[in-house]
């Protein structure tokens, strides 16, 4: 007979980060984070919480103890299609899409989101293309995307990308922005050089 | 906003404020904040009156003529009086002393009449740190003081100007 | 009062025929909307996952310029795009509510010589139809009533929450009262306001197509000719996907998945390429007793 | 020291309050500052000073010391300035030469600067100290009160609140806007955690206020009016008409049956609209009194003015009145019991609950109904169509600890839930599953009843219900409701389908509440209860003296806890009887005749009209017994001629000069 499969799962008080927690809210929309009664209604009213591997509920838990790694290893915040529905329904006003927007900023920053995941990929390939144009072009980046993360699966999509040419729904050039494109980039920049305000 | 110091104002100034609660509804709503332990800025002094009806605008001109830096007036919502309708009385009188310091060239914000219910402690809080917050913003009241800190005489100190026969001017 | 449209980058390309259909009701409604000069792209849900205030600040430049064209006055920025909608909407409240961000905000529009107010009230094209509009002059200018039609309104996620106050964020009806004025049938559905599967079509498949497709099954199990959208990222979801859907979860899904505007634009007896309807994938499915008359127009 | 002789000797004495106030206030310091400002003569800091030794310290002061105004630095007045009165009253000292500054509530508790708290003590104290030094020694004046009592609402406190007062000897004016009394409690099947038969315990009770010599029941009735004072209130109270003569009917049910309605086809309120009446009807069996009542909003002679007037017809003792007018009846009261109880959220608040939409999502308290043996299902519980449910599914907190609908835990609900689980369980079988945040059993038996139903097998789940669907997802699922939540102990989603949902909805302020404080002039709470003086000390009273409140009216609570508030009200009410009067603050105005000039400006400051005019003097008079001291006038006179005693322009001015004069 095959040996159990045993895993020690005590986690020790020093594993924890204590200074996580007030992190994520002091970020926008999160500071209510402590008011959770973990009832769950977030992580029964999610329309993807039954892929997650953990639900909104128990990040939310998970994050006010300190669980850093837990949390931003977790593929929840990375499932959250902000659909604000646990915002909604939460009954202590929990903005909690907001607080998985934190969590998604901070696993950027720590790099903890999974390799080849695409999200970041879109989120950045997004970020160039408005700067360059006022604009996004859907397909341009979901493109760009496929090809930087799973560029197999772009053979799949060629179909789907003709058939929307054809319709006039998706166009090869970008859009771009009529008028004082300087001023955007004036500004995107500025963000860039006061980061203080970040 | 700016948060820097009005000139010629000393750095560790802090303002007193004078508030006037009336007995039923401010009183009981700033004991309610000390109950529920909300702090807020130590710089007002309540004085209770059974009712705001019973405050003379007279009062208002006297502490600021004695040196406060502002007076807040805490009366119970329209409607709400103990006693019926003193908060009517307090709000028309209010107004006309309104007309007053403005004439006098005080500051809209240093004189302020709230309603703050029993159970309105946080009101208490909020309201007070506001106003002591607007009220740095514009620095002392340049009225010359008849009271300063420390002016009274007190026993084993030098004796100062008798003081109440000045306010008694007023 | 004006009322500035905001089309939002996606009713530029793939959500080409919702800008058509929305431009065309409103002419012959008489309530004409002007694009906002010089708007750049809104900041959008996957830009907050990086930089948030970034995202606002794309927003806020869009609102600080809206501002400009009210001299004084509030001005309407009409914004379809659900999420342009939300964003825009967000960043409004969020100024205010977070002051670090209102700061940071206001000291980079600075910079660049621009200021803005909170003047700008953002509204969804449903809002204004319901609201400024009304049923009345709707109704007045059905000419082909939808008789006979059955239709699924599907609202999706950030047209009605969280910021929005013109409708219920749980069971909104100011789309079904829309397209009940044109004469249309429309379904008390659970999926109201269900998430279609957002962005995760794009970057977790499974999880997102899974979404459109509980949806759209709901949508034939009650039996609808159409589902009615209001959100250029819902129409394209639950449109385009239905083949590998139907691989995926062997089961035949086909279902006409249209811009409400599109079939409101119908109603007025508009015609087919005025209102886009050459873009669907999928033809609008109508009932017999209206496609006898949908050639003479 | 110098001192002049007009300066009174003043007693100053800090309290540490343990460590409430010395933890934040440098008490040494502020009473060697106290010992130095002018007058003072003694400055003691102490322990606790409403403290039996506290006490003593101030009388012993008077004793010895000679002090001729004392000031206690301690809590608020609203909590002691009782106590220390009577210290002084008891040293000798006429209670009025007293004055308390507040550096618990309004520096200590406030404050995080220690060096600031400590500087604000000051001041409140040398303003303390200015002040005292004015004070006028003054009488209380004492009135006599009446022996009658008036009890605002007939559910189970303001029965229980009845009988006990009617018992003592005592009239009592028992007032119900329904027409009969009982309240929620007259609906519920069974109590938890006993299961005791609510008809069985209440009924008998309900009798005995109708029998009760002592007790004038007005049902269907409504306090319009309050004037008065503690002892004597003057009642001004409505009789809505019923169109019976209540004196003349037996409550027979001719009429009911003669009624050109051939069925019932009005939804009763009663039954929460689960069975039918007619426009002339009983509210149920044991209504009390046993009188019917004819709806104006249904009868047709009363809507249409157009009917046969069968019921007039049948009733042999002429009991029927279509023309009956609204009535007024004044009464005299020295004390009020406000019981006007609660009433529960209405779900279609949160449409994702699916109340209104799906049939068989009811309410806690329709399904009290329906397991009501006298009830419309008789006791059973049924489906919409008549069948039996085999899964039923009780939802907790609906329109509980919710930031959007009552923030507050309604406090029954988890033993209403248990109670009905049970009673589901063993009428209809079902399946049952309870869906909770926190499982709250707070109560003697209470846990142990918790522990009754988990062996009996209903499914207990810790999570919130986020939405209630018809959107099958498995075949399972398809023509039920389907409830989502997460299982919160298992970290998983749970989809469940039921036949039936019970949504255990809160409880929350009577829509009127507002409109009715104003009548009782008392104060609510933020959320709209009633506010008791004190929440640990005074929880039945109120500001107003001479009017208490009990029962579900302060906030959520369950029918013992409701009883014994009752039972609380009751005996404070007959306490203020038994003594016999009640003494006036003697904070009144009084005019100067010398100053005053006639003019009337204040006669008609005064909401109580306490002040004539004497037209042979030309000068203004207050009455005292009539004037509450609330100052008005004081501020109008425009020849400075009327006073308040205990605040007069000297007194404010001095408290002034010393809240700003030192620190």
């Amino acid at each position: 007979m095959p040996g159990l499969q045993i895993q020690r799962r005590v986690k020790y008080q020093e594993e924890l980060d204590a200074d996580f927690p007030r992190r994520v809210a002091d970020m926008p929309g999160a500071a209510d984070l402590n008011r959770c009664i973990q009832c769950g209604t977030c992580s029964a009213t999610c329309p993807v919480s039954s892929f997650m591997d953990l639900t909104p509920r128990r990040v939310v838990a998970m994050t006010r103890a300190g669980f850093k790694e837990e949390v931003l290893r977790s593929n929840t915040i990375w499932l959250c299609a902000s659909c604000y529905s646990c915002t909604v329904e939460c009954p202590k006003g929990i903005k909690i899409t907001d607080v998985m927007y934190a969590l998604k900023r901070l696993a950027i920053q720590e790099r903890a989101y999974p390799r080849h995941f695409p999200t970041p990929v879109l989120a950045r390939e997004f970020f160039h293309k408005v700067r360059q144009t006022g604009r996004s072009n859907e397909g341009q980046i979901a493109t760009v995307m496929i090809l930087k993360t799973n560029p197999l699966k772009l053979l799949r999509q060629i179909p789907l990308g003709l058939k929307l040419l054809v319709k006039g729904r998706m166009s090869l050039w970008t859009e771009k922005m009529s008028g004082n494109k300087r001023q955007l980039q004036d500004l995107l920049d500025y963000m860039d050089t006061h980061k203080e305000l970040r | 906003m700016s948060e820097q110091v009005p000139v010629g104002q000393p750095p560790d100034w802090e303002p007193r404020i004078v508030a006037f609660f009336c007995n039923w509804c401010t009183y009981t709503a700033s004991d309610l904040a000390g109950v529920s332990r909300m702090t807020y800025a130590p710089n007002t002094r309540v004085i209770r009156v059974m009712c705001s009806g019973r405050i003379d605008p007279q009062f208002v001109l006297m502490a600021l003529r004695q040196g406060a830096d502002g007076v807040l007036i805490g009366g119970c919502h329209p409607g709400d009086c103990h006693y019926q309708e003193g908060n009517y009385k307090c709000l028309r009188r209010f107004a006309m002393l309104k007309h007053y310091l403005a004439a006098m060239g005080i500051d809209d914000p240093r004189v302020r009449l709230e309603w703050i219910a029993a159970s309105e402690g946080d009101k208490v809080q909020r309201v007070t740190n506001d106003m002591v917050q607007r009220i740095k913003q514009l620095g002392p009241l340049k009225l010359e003081p008849v009271c300063q800190p420390g002016c009274r005489a007190m026993a084993g100190d030098q004796p100062s100007v008798g003081n109440r026969a000045v306010a008694a001017d007023i | 009062m004006r009322f500035l449209y905001y089309p939002g980058c996606s009713l530029k390309s793939s959500g080409r025929a919702y800008e058509e259909s929305l431009l065309a009701v409103f002419a012959r409604l008489q309530f004409p909307l002007e694009e906002l000069p010089e708007w750049n792209c809104c900041g959008a849900t996957a830009y907050m996952g990086i930089d948030e205030k970034k995202a606002f600040v794309l927003a806020a430049r869009n609102l600080a310029l809206a501002e400009q064209h009210g001299d004084g006055q509030p001005v309407h920025l009409v914004a379809p795009c659900a999420a342009c909608y939300l964003v825009l909407l967000k960043t409004q409240k969020y100024m205010v509510e977070y002051k670090p961000i209102g700061r940071a905000i206001s000291d980079a529009l600075k910079s660049v010589g621009l200021k803005y107010r909170g003047q700008v009230k953002i509204r969804h094209p449903l809002d204004v139809l319901i609201k400024e509009v009304g049923l009345e002059r709707i109704r007045a200018a059905v000419s082909r009533p939808l008789e006979g039609m059955k239709i699924a309104c599907y609202y999706g996620c950030q047209v009605v929450r969280p910021f929005a106050e013109f409708d219920d964020p749980h069971d909104p009806m100011s789309m079904d009262d829309l397209l009940r004025a044109c004469g249309a049938e429309t379904v008390d559905w659970p999926c109201k306001v269900r998430c279609c599967g957002a962005m995760l079509t794009g970057t977790v498949e499974e999880v997102g197509q899974r979404r459109s497709y509980m949806i759209l099954h709901e949508a034939m199990r009650r039996g609808v000719d159409a589902v009615a959208t209001a959100c250029p990222l819902c129409q394209f979801n639950l449109e385009c996907f239905q083949g590998p859907m139907s691989r995926r979860y062997r089961d035949q899904v086909e279902m006409s998945v249209a811009y409400f505007t599109q079939i409101v634009g119908k109603a007025m007896g508009l015609d087919e390429r005025t209102l886009g309807m050459h873009r669907l994938f999928i033809p609008l499915r109508q009932p017999p007793a209206l496609l006898g008359t949908s050639h003479d127009c | 020291m110098s001192q002049s002789p007009a300066c009174p000797r003043i007693g100053v004495y800090v309290c540490h309050c343990g460590m409430n106030i010395a933890k934040q206030v440098a008490v040494e310091a502020v009473t060697e500052f106290a010992a130095r400002l002018p007058g003072v003569a003694v400055a003691r800091h102490y322990k606790f000073m409403c403290s039996d030794p506290g006490q003593e310290l101030i009388q012993q002061d008077i004793k010895e010391s000679g002090l001729e105004r004392v000031v206690v630095a301690s809590c608020s007045p609203l909590l002691h300035e009782a106590t220390f009165r009577k210290a002084c009253a008891a040293g000798g000292l006429n209670p009025f030469c007293f004055q308390m500054a507040n550096i618990r509530e309004q520096v200590a508790w406030v404050t995080a600067d220690k060096g600031r708290a400590t500087s604000k003590a000051k001041a409140l104290i040398a303003a303390a100290v200015e002040r005292v030094s004015r004070a006028q020694p003054l009488e209380r004046k004492r009135l006599a009160v009446g022996d009658k009592v008036v009890i605002v609402g007939g559910g189970i406190a303001g029965i229980h609140a009845a009988l006990t007062i009617a018992d003592a000897g005592k009239k009592v004016y028992l007032v119900e806007r329904e027409p009969t009394i009982g309240g929620h409690m007259a609906k519920f099947d069974k109590t938890f955690p006993t299961l005791d038969c609510a008809a069985c315990i209440l009924t008998p009770k309900m009798s005995s206020v109708k029998n009760h010599p002592n007790i004038e029941l007005m049902s269907y009735s409504e306090v319009e009016k309050v004037e008065g004072f503690a002892g004597n209130f003057k009642i001004t109270i409505q009789k809505k008409p019923r169109y019976v003569h209540e004196e003349l009917c037996v409550g027979c049910g001719e009429c009911v049956d003669a009624c050109v309605f051939p069925k019932a086809k009005f939804p009763s309120e009663f039954d929460e609209g689960l069975a039918l009446r007619k426009p002339v009807y009983m509210p149920f069996p044991q209504a009390t009194p046993a009188v019917v009542v004819i709806d104006p909003n249904t009868c047709l002679q009363l809507t249409k003015g157009k009917c046969k007037q069968k019921c007039v017809e049948a009733c042999q003792r002429g009991a029927i009145d279509l023309k009956q007018e609204p009535e007024q009846v004044e009464v005299e009261a020295a004390a009020v019991i406000v019981a006007t109880g609660f009433k529960t959220f209405d779900p279609r608040g949160l449409p994702q609950y699916g109340y209104g939409r799906y049939g068989n999502v009811y309410t806690s308290l329709e399904v009290e109904r329906m397991v009501n043996a006298s009830g419309p299902t008789g006791g059973e519980v049924v489906l919409k169509d008549g069948a039996k449910p085999r899964s039923v599914a009780i939802i907790h907190c609906v329109g509980s600890r919710d930031k959007k609908t009552h923030p507050w835990c309604s406090r029954v609900c988890c033993m209403y839930s248990l109670k009905l689980a049970h009673l589901v369980k063993e009428r209809s079988g079902a399946d049952v599953f309870s869906f909770y945040i926190d499982m709250r059993t707070p109560g003697k038996g209470y846990e142990e009843f918790y522990d009754r139903l988990l062996e009996e097998g209903v499914h207990f789940i810790r999570g919130r219900v986020s939405h209630i669907t018809d959107w099958a997802m498995t075949k399972a699922e398809e023509g039920k409701l389907v409830v989502s939540a997460e299982d919160s102990l298992i970290g998983v989603t749970r989809r469940i389908p039921v036949d039936m949902v019970i949504l255990s909805v809160g409880l929350e302020p009577q829509p009127d509440a507002q409109e009715v404080r104003k009548k009782f002039n008392i104060s609510c709470s933020q959320e709209g209860w009633f506010l008791e003086r004190h929440p640990k000390l005074a929880p039945v009273a109120t500001f107003t003296d001479g009017v208490w409140i009990a029962g579900a009216c302060q906030g959520p609570k369950d029918i013992p806890d409701t009883v014994a508030q009752a039972g609380a009200a009751a005996s404070e009410a007959l306490a203020l009887i038994d003594k016999g009067y009640v003494e006036i603050e003697p904070n009144t105005a009084e005019v100067d005749p010398e100053a005053c000039s006639g003019c009337k400006t204040c006669l008609g400051m005064c909401p109580y009209h306490a002040i004539r005019r004497d037209e042979e003097k030309g000068v203004a008079v207050v009455n005292e017994a009539l004037c509450k001291g609330c100052g008005t006038c004081v501020a109008a006179c425009p020849s400075g001629a009327i006073s308040q005693h205990m605040f007069t322009d000297d007194e404010i001015y001095q408290e002034l000069e010393g809240i700003l004069s030192y620190v």
